[in-house]
């Protein structure tokens, strides 16, 4: 069994990752728990951030809001200040998993998983949110859209933590949608999703996708669609997603399946976006 | 769980044949190999063995080479136990070596199973593994092809020998693929662990 | 459906009333206990060494650095009880080929092989770490294809454990892979002229499941003086105590089996799970023990059978089925559990409930080298109904008929014969049939929609019988004031037993809700009975609980005349007590036994037994005139949207009904009706065990899917269909099973409907039912 | 080993517990509230339910030693007229009833933040839940039946 260190402050959290063998960070550490249970983890030191203050505060910015690591997923679709600011984030927050799951897991600690299928990060790509990061060599902010690596891998480097998100407002007259698409029981895994977020800026009309569970991170592309009607957006959108699907087979679909659903889910996001804009 | 591929390396079929046969260059090129002997002409043991993050695996095995028609297919069944982690993984390959301009075409089909704890856990990691190690194969065996069998030991590698007539390997050729990856490239087996951390708390 | 009339006096009666489920607030804030809540002796905690292979020769299993680790108690292995223990190691409820603990040979990835006990459960995992195996690797047989070649065998040899009357025919056998065939042959398929005759076929897979109870199993077995007591998660009682008697060697009376309520279980909480391990190591180590199986473990434990079933169906020109066959594949895994009766069982209503004059039947049960498969809610029969059901729509279509008017024409009627020789009583496949229809408004027009959502209707009708023979004992103690203690070993999982059982005693005893208490299963006080599965304990154990009450009536009756003077014939029990009409007096329950014994607090028993009669089938044939004491009759009929963007399958509406001869509690009934259904939307659409060479890929429920709130039916509704059985107790019999047998073929069928594919594999995953539509060229 | 203190149903309880403890094993074993229950393991089944200072946990994921002073509710602890509770029975949504608790804990926490949840609102709260035996229905008549009684725990 790994030891648990309680840190009660960041520099000393920093230190510990810093100078302890085969630490890991224990955030909302559900998922640690199951990988204790399923006998796989081996780690030494367990850090867990829960005493560790500041870490669960959300605050406005002068461009959006900043919500601490620690916040619990709950927390983003509930709070009245980000479904003001950012109503996409707090639309996807509130697709994880179960209302329990999102009470514990962390903000944080969620993309620090870098799990291709989570909901959270195709918002966050969308809003082109910020990873604040801290070590004991300081601090660095890392633009989510750059966050993401490679399969289960980010950007979160030896010794580093995941201290906070920032992520700007959604801009005025913008209209967003998040879609899920599960092929299982209906409170599954997503098998694909899409959050579309159009914005309007000095003329020009984009639309910014997210797209999740559909290559091995999760994936964005900024289509410019001045001009264009619903339908031919939709096509747009689907054109410039379609390269970046490359879906990992499992239980919940094949390599064509999943390209087909992806697709799919990019269209139901941009109509709902589109009406969501309409209804305004 | 099967899949195979083929592809080309800048060599003749006879010496690319004769360096899947050699332990030195396969311990080289397959990731996560860190120890590989030959105990016979039809029998190879090693282990594979990944000290990575917080998880630990490390498999004895064995190799059988159960089918040999030089150059042009070898059938070998590999498996090995990880005690710790309650698992075993087993693989059936068939590989074809085939002439192919200046270079040669290899074909391999493989079957791999792995039972207990960590075949439990998902296929999806499994599968994405897979494609991973494949990959990286066949880029240090292409590497290897141009250079030649490996004839230093790398640091960890307990018994390997050069084979006879081993050609040095240039001092620009990196020992091994895995070794020569970037820093932050996770092992699979640090991805495994990554992705159960992202289920549990998607 | 028959109204509950009232008695007499205005007095409401039992049997028929909505009354409040047994331990309804118990359940409901959790301070009901079940297995795993109840106190126990200080125990070992016991973690399992599973076997990485799913063939193989146990060599050598090294227990030294396990058994030096501080804290653990001791390590046993497969070895070590066989030296014990003998053959008597292997158990089965057909044949005995399941080890506690696998000693020369392991069966399949995850079989047990050695145990740790230990002061905690984190020592004992740590432990079983470091437990080494030696294999050397046997030719996995993966699947039933693969085992029918005959070339590598599961079991070299098959010994018949002789534990039940219905299995005494089966003899042993060596090298093969075929456990059991059953056989039926109805007239002559093969003289079926083929002019004017219309045939449809097909190659129907039903994948395995898992049952996944909430609850998972817990099994305590501890040593008392020369005592071995067991509490577990059991729906057998009565089995696991001679099973456990038969491995260690120990009279009936030195093996006590209690249980709790369970907390679910649908068959997989049967035979020999945890219990014969945890008898085991208790006796051999004489301490105590406890079992847990974790989640990921409780997947191992059972499965239901991955089934397929290569099949036929054929109408002559005037519409009647003439021939129907089928060639029934069960893939029983590492162990023959129950699969042997399940083939029987389910084979011999492959055909479907129809009239049909030719029938060719053969179901076999299958060893791989996968997780044993054992009973499911349906016993196998869901699988063959899936085949039937999709062929006669299929048959009907091509026939250019309505779906739902073509099965009423050729469905069984009272009195009519089933292919297997056996004549219907109180099965109602009509009335199911037309409840559901009438429900959906089958005959109404509705819109099959043009863009991406497809609507469409099915329909599907199930048949099953009861286990039969079977054995039920009841004893009821009648307290002297009023109340009474009902003793029997049926147990309540969910179904309800708890409640119907009380109902049937206060019906004939004329007591008030809540009146009547069942005492736990446990073999010291509860008599025998064959188990609580196969939907029989309504009819077997309620006839056995109306007996005794009716016996205790006579008693009370008897003390009444002795106490009034007056003939026995007089005297009729009555809500108040008992009434001489003569004497113009009622003398209270409480009155009537404090005056017979002169104390208080005194009590009176009455005992009763019920065993079913049967006819074995004929082996040549798989006929017999009385296969079953009954049959079940249950029908569906859904509404579904298709979305043919992503393939997937939504059940707006669905209507379930079944045949339960008279509903001792409609509200359990319909629970039980509707519960099955939920279930089986997730058999249709989503529920399957997925293996990789034997090993099982997705056995945690965060990648296996259970149906949520989610998947439930806008619109779902059970419907009671009564048509009383002549000798079930008040015209009763079971229902646990009848919801489940026919949602996926009706939604199958609701989906060829509306996208015009035929998919004959489930589950009706997105994937499967937009590849169907790309191949039929439907878009 | 340390000390931990917990307010369980209002009584305050100090009870040892190693740093590696779930919280589902000490309310369990050292409260004694075995109205909590494993069933997944995982965080997928809504069996272990507790609230924590309000708050639907799972408590086979949550370490024991991060919940020092936490107020807990577990089902048994419900008072004995509790709306939910009372719901519930009265709309038969029980059959084996092992998942029930979790559901009516669920059910509170829903309640508290919207009173008047309509069907896809408590669709979306009891979706992480699983009843295997399928009492969906009688569940969600039994949370709109609370949602009229004014539930407050």
């Amino acid at each position: 069994m790994p030891v648990l260190h309680q840190p009660r402050d960041l520099d000393e959290a920093c230190t510990l990752l810093a100078e302890l063998d085969d630490p890991m960070v224990y955030g909302g550490g559900t998922a640690i728990q199951i990988l204790l249970k399923q006998g796989l983890l081996f780690a030494e030191n367990l850090v867990d951030l829960s005493f560790v203050p500041g870490l669960t505060a959300i605050e406005a910015t002068a461009t959006g809001i900043r919500v601490g690591a620690m916040t619990p997923l709950r927390r983003m679709e509930t709070d009245a200040q980000v479904a003001g600011v950012v109503p996409l984030a707090a639309a996807t927050y509130g697709h994880v998993a179960n209302p329990r799951v999102r009470n514990t897991a962390s903000v944080g600690g969620n993309i620090a998983h870098g799990d291709y299928r989570l909901d959270p990060p195709t918002a966050l790509l969308a809003l082109d949110a910020q990873v604040e990061l801290r070590s004991a060599h300081g601090q660095r902010r890392v633009p989510v859209r750059d966050f993401f690596v490679d399969f289960q891998l980010t950007a979160v480097e030896h010794g580093e933590l995941i201290t906070a998100i920032e992520i700007p407002a959604q801009p005025a007259g913008s209209a967003s949608s998040y879609v899920k698409l599960s092929s299982l029981g209906e409170n599954d895994w997503p098998s694909a999703s899409a959050a579309a977020l159009l914005v309007t800026e000095a003329g020009r009309r984009t639309l910014r996708l997210g797209i999740g569970a559909l290559a091995p991170i999760p994936q964005f592309v900024s289509v410019d669609v001045s001009g264009h009607d619903l339908e031919t957006t939709v096509e747009a959108a689907k054109a410039a997603a379609d390269p970046l699907i490359d879906p990992i087979p499992d239980v919940r679909g094949s390599v064509t399946y999943k390209r087909r659903l992806g697709l799919v889910a990019v269209e139901d996001a941009v109509r709902r976006a589109w009406k969501d804009q309409d209804d305004d | 769980m099967k899949f195979g591929s083929s592809f080309t390396v800048p060599a003749a079929s006879t010496t690319v044949f004769d360096l899947f046969l050699d332990a030195p260059t396969m311990r080289a090129c397959i990731p996560g190999c860190e120890e590989l002997e030959r105990t016979d002409e039809t029998h190879f043991r090693g282990r594979l063995v990944n000290t990575i993050a917080h998880v630990r695996f490390n498999a004895a095995f064995s190799a059988e080479i159960v089918g040999l028609d030089a150059p042009h297919e070898v059938r070998a069944v590999l498996q090995g136990e990880d005690q710790r982690l309650g698992s075993s993984i087993k693989v059936q390959a068939t590989l074809t070596v085939q002439p192919d301009g200046d270079g040669s075409l290899v074909t391999y089909a493989m079957e791999l199973a792995l039972w207990g704890k960590l075949g439990r856990l998902g296929e999806s990691i499994v599968q994405r593994r897979t494609v991973e190690v494949e990959r990286q194969f066949v880029e240090a065996f292409t590497r290897a092809c141009t250079a030649g069998p490996v004839e230093l030991p790398a640091p960890v590698s307990v018994g390997a020998r050069g084979s006879e007539g081993a050609v040095s390997a240039p001092p620009s050729a990196p020992p091994a693929p895995v070794r020569s990856a970037p820093e932050r490239r996770m092992s699979p087996l640090r991805r495994l662990l990554a992705w159960f951390r992202g289920r549990g708390a998607r | 459906m028959t109204e509950t009339a009232l008695r007499e006096g205005g007095e409401e009666p039992a049997v028929g009333a909505r009354w409040q489920r047994a331990a309804a607030r118990g359940k409901v804030r959790g301070t009901t206990k079940y297995v795993a809540d109840l106190p126990v002796p200080p125990c070992a905690q016991v973690a399992v060494y599973r076997s990485t292979r799913p063939h193989a020769r146990i060599l050598a299993v090294d227990v030294t650095q396990a058994a030096a680790l501080p804290g653990v108690q001791a390590v046993v292995t497969g070895q070590d009880l066989f030296a014990l223990l003998g053959e008597r190691l292997l158990t089965g409820p057909a044949f005995a080929d399941q080890p506690a603990l696998a000693y020369d040979r392991v069966r399949y990835v995850g079989e047990p092989v050695a145990a740790v006990l230990a002061r905690d459960l984190a020592t004992a995992r740590a432990a079983v770490d470091l437990i080494a195996v030696e294999y050397e690797d046997l030719e996995p047989v993966y699947d039933v294809e693969t085992a029918l070649k005959g070339e590598f065998f599961v079991h070299d040899v098959l010994r018949p454990s002789s534990v039940f009357g219905d299995l005494s025919h089966l003899r042993g056998k060596r090298d093969t892979n075929v456990c059991y065939e059953y056989n039926l042959r109805t007239g002559d398929v093969d003289a079926v002229p083929t002019d004017g005759v219309t045939t449809v076929s097909g190659e129907f897979w039903s994948p395995p499941v898992a049952h996944v109870p909430i609850e998972l199993p817990c099994t305590t077995a501890w040593v008392e003086d020369d005592r071995l007591e067991i509490l577990t998660t059991t729906q057998t009682p009565s089995y696991v105590r001679q099973a456990v008697a038969d491995l260690l060697d120990l009279p009936l009376n030195k093996v006590r089996v209690r249980t709790s309520v369970l907390g679910g279980s649908f068959g997989s909480k049967m035979y020999d799970r945890l219990e014969p391990l945890a008898a085991a190591l208790a006796w051999s180590q004489q301490t105590a023990v406890r079992l847990v199986a974790t989640r990921e473990e409780a997947f191992l434990l059972t499965t239901r059978h991955g089934a397929g079933v290569t099949s036929s169906m054929s109408a002559d020109a005037d519409g009647n089925i003439v021939a129907a066959t089928a060639d029934v594949a069960y893939d029983t895994g590492a162990f023959a559990d129950v699969g042997p009766r399940i083939t029987a069982k389910s084979g011999m209503v492959a055909a479907g409930p129809y009239r049909v004059e030719n029938a060719w039947i053969r179901s076999r049960c299958i060893y791989t080298n996968k997780p044993s498969a054992g009973p499911f809610r349906g016993f196998g029969v869901p699988q063959v109904t899936w085949s039937h059901e999709s062929l006669v729509d299929e048959l009907a279509r091509e026939l250019g008929e309505d779906p739902a008017e073509f099965r009423r024409r050729h469905l069984l009627r009272e009195g009519d014969e089933a292919p297997m020789g056996t004549v219907m009583h109180s099965a109602d496949f009509v009335g199911c049939l037309d409840a559901v229809t009438d429900e959906i408004g089958w005959t109404t027009p509705y819109e099959k929609g043009e863009g991406r959502w497809r609507r469409g209707r099915g329909v599907a009708v199930g048949m099953k019988a009861v286990l039969t023979p079977t054995i039920a004992n009841a004893v009821i103690q009648l307290n002297q004031d009023g109340s009474a203690t009902l003793m029997i070993s049926t147990v309540d999982m969910g179904q309800g037993s708890d409640t119907i059982m009380p109902q049937i005693v206060a019906e004939v005893l004329h007591l008030d809700e809540g009146s009547v208490r069942v005492v736990a299963a446990d073999t010291d006080t509860t008599p025998y009975d064959t188990i609580t599965a196969g939907s029989r304990s309504t009819y077997h154990t309620g006839n056995a609980v109306r007996a005794a009450a009716e016996k205790m009536r006579d008693k009370l009756v008897d003390l009444a005349a002795q106490r009034l003077g007056v003939a026995a014939s007089d005297c009729k029990v009555t809500s108040g007590g008992v009434m001489s009409t003569t004497a113009q007096e009622t003398v209270s329950i409480s009155d009537l036994m404090h005056g017979h014994f002169g104390a208080r607090g005194t009590t009176l028993t009455a005992e009763a037994n019920f065993t079913t009669s049967w006819q074995p089938y004929d082996h040549e044939t798989g006929r017999s005139r009385q296969v079953t004491e009954h049959w079940f009759a249950g029908a569906v009929a859904v509404e579904i949207l298709v979305d043919t963007m992503t393939g997937r399958v939504k059940v707006e509406q669905l209507a379930v009904a079944g045949d339960v001869g008279r509903a001792i509690n409609p509200t359990l009934v319909e629970q039980q009706l509707t519960g099955a259904a939920i279930m089986g939307i997730g058999h249709a659409l989503f529920d399957e065990l997925v293996f990789d060479q034997g090993q099982i890929v997705n056995g945690t429920l965060l990648d296996y899917q259970l149906p949520s709130v989610r998947d439930v039916p806008a619109k779902l509704t059970a419907h009671v269909i009564e048509s009383a059985h002549r000798t079930g107790p008040f015209g009763a019999k079971g229902v646990g099973e009848t919801g489940i047998l026919a949602i996926a073929p009706a939604i199958a069928n609701a989906v060829r409907d509306a996208v015009g594919v035929r998919i004959t594999r489930l589950p009706l995953s997105p994937e499967r039912v937009l590849e169907a539509m790309t191949e039929a060229g439907v878009s | 080993m340390r000390m931990l203190n917990l307010t369980v149903n209002g009584r305050v309880h100090d009870v040892p517990v190693d740093d590696n403890e779930l919280l589902l094993d000490v309310l369990r074993t050292k409260v004694g509230c075995t109205s909590v229950r494993e069933g997944c393991g995982v965080g997928a089944c809504g069996a272990c339910t507790v609230l924590v200072d309000g708050r639907s946990v799972s408590s086979c994921l949550a370490l024991a030693v991060r919940h020092d002073g936490a107020e807990i509710v577990t089902a048994d602890g419900l008072p004995g007229d509790d709306a939910v509770v009372e719901a519930f029975v009265e709309c038969g949504a029980m059959q084996c009833g092992y998942c029930i608790p979790g559901f009516v804990l669920m059910t509170h926490e829903l309640l508290a933040e919207n009173p008047q949840p309509d069907a896809e609102q408590i669709a979306a709260h009891l979706e992480g839940n699983i009843c295997r035996c399928g009492t969906y229905p009688e569940i969600c008549a039994a949370v709109t039946s609370a949602a009229a009684r004014g539930a407050r725990l």
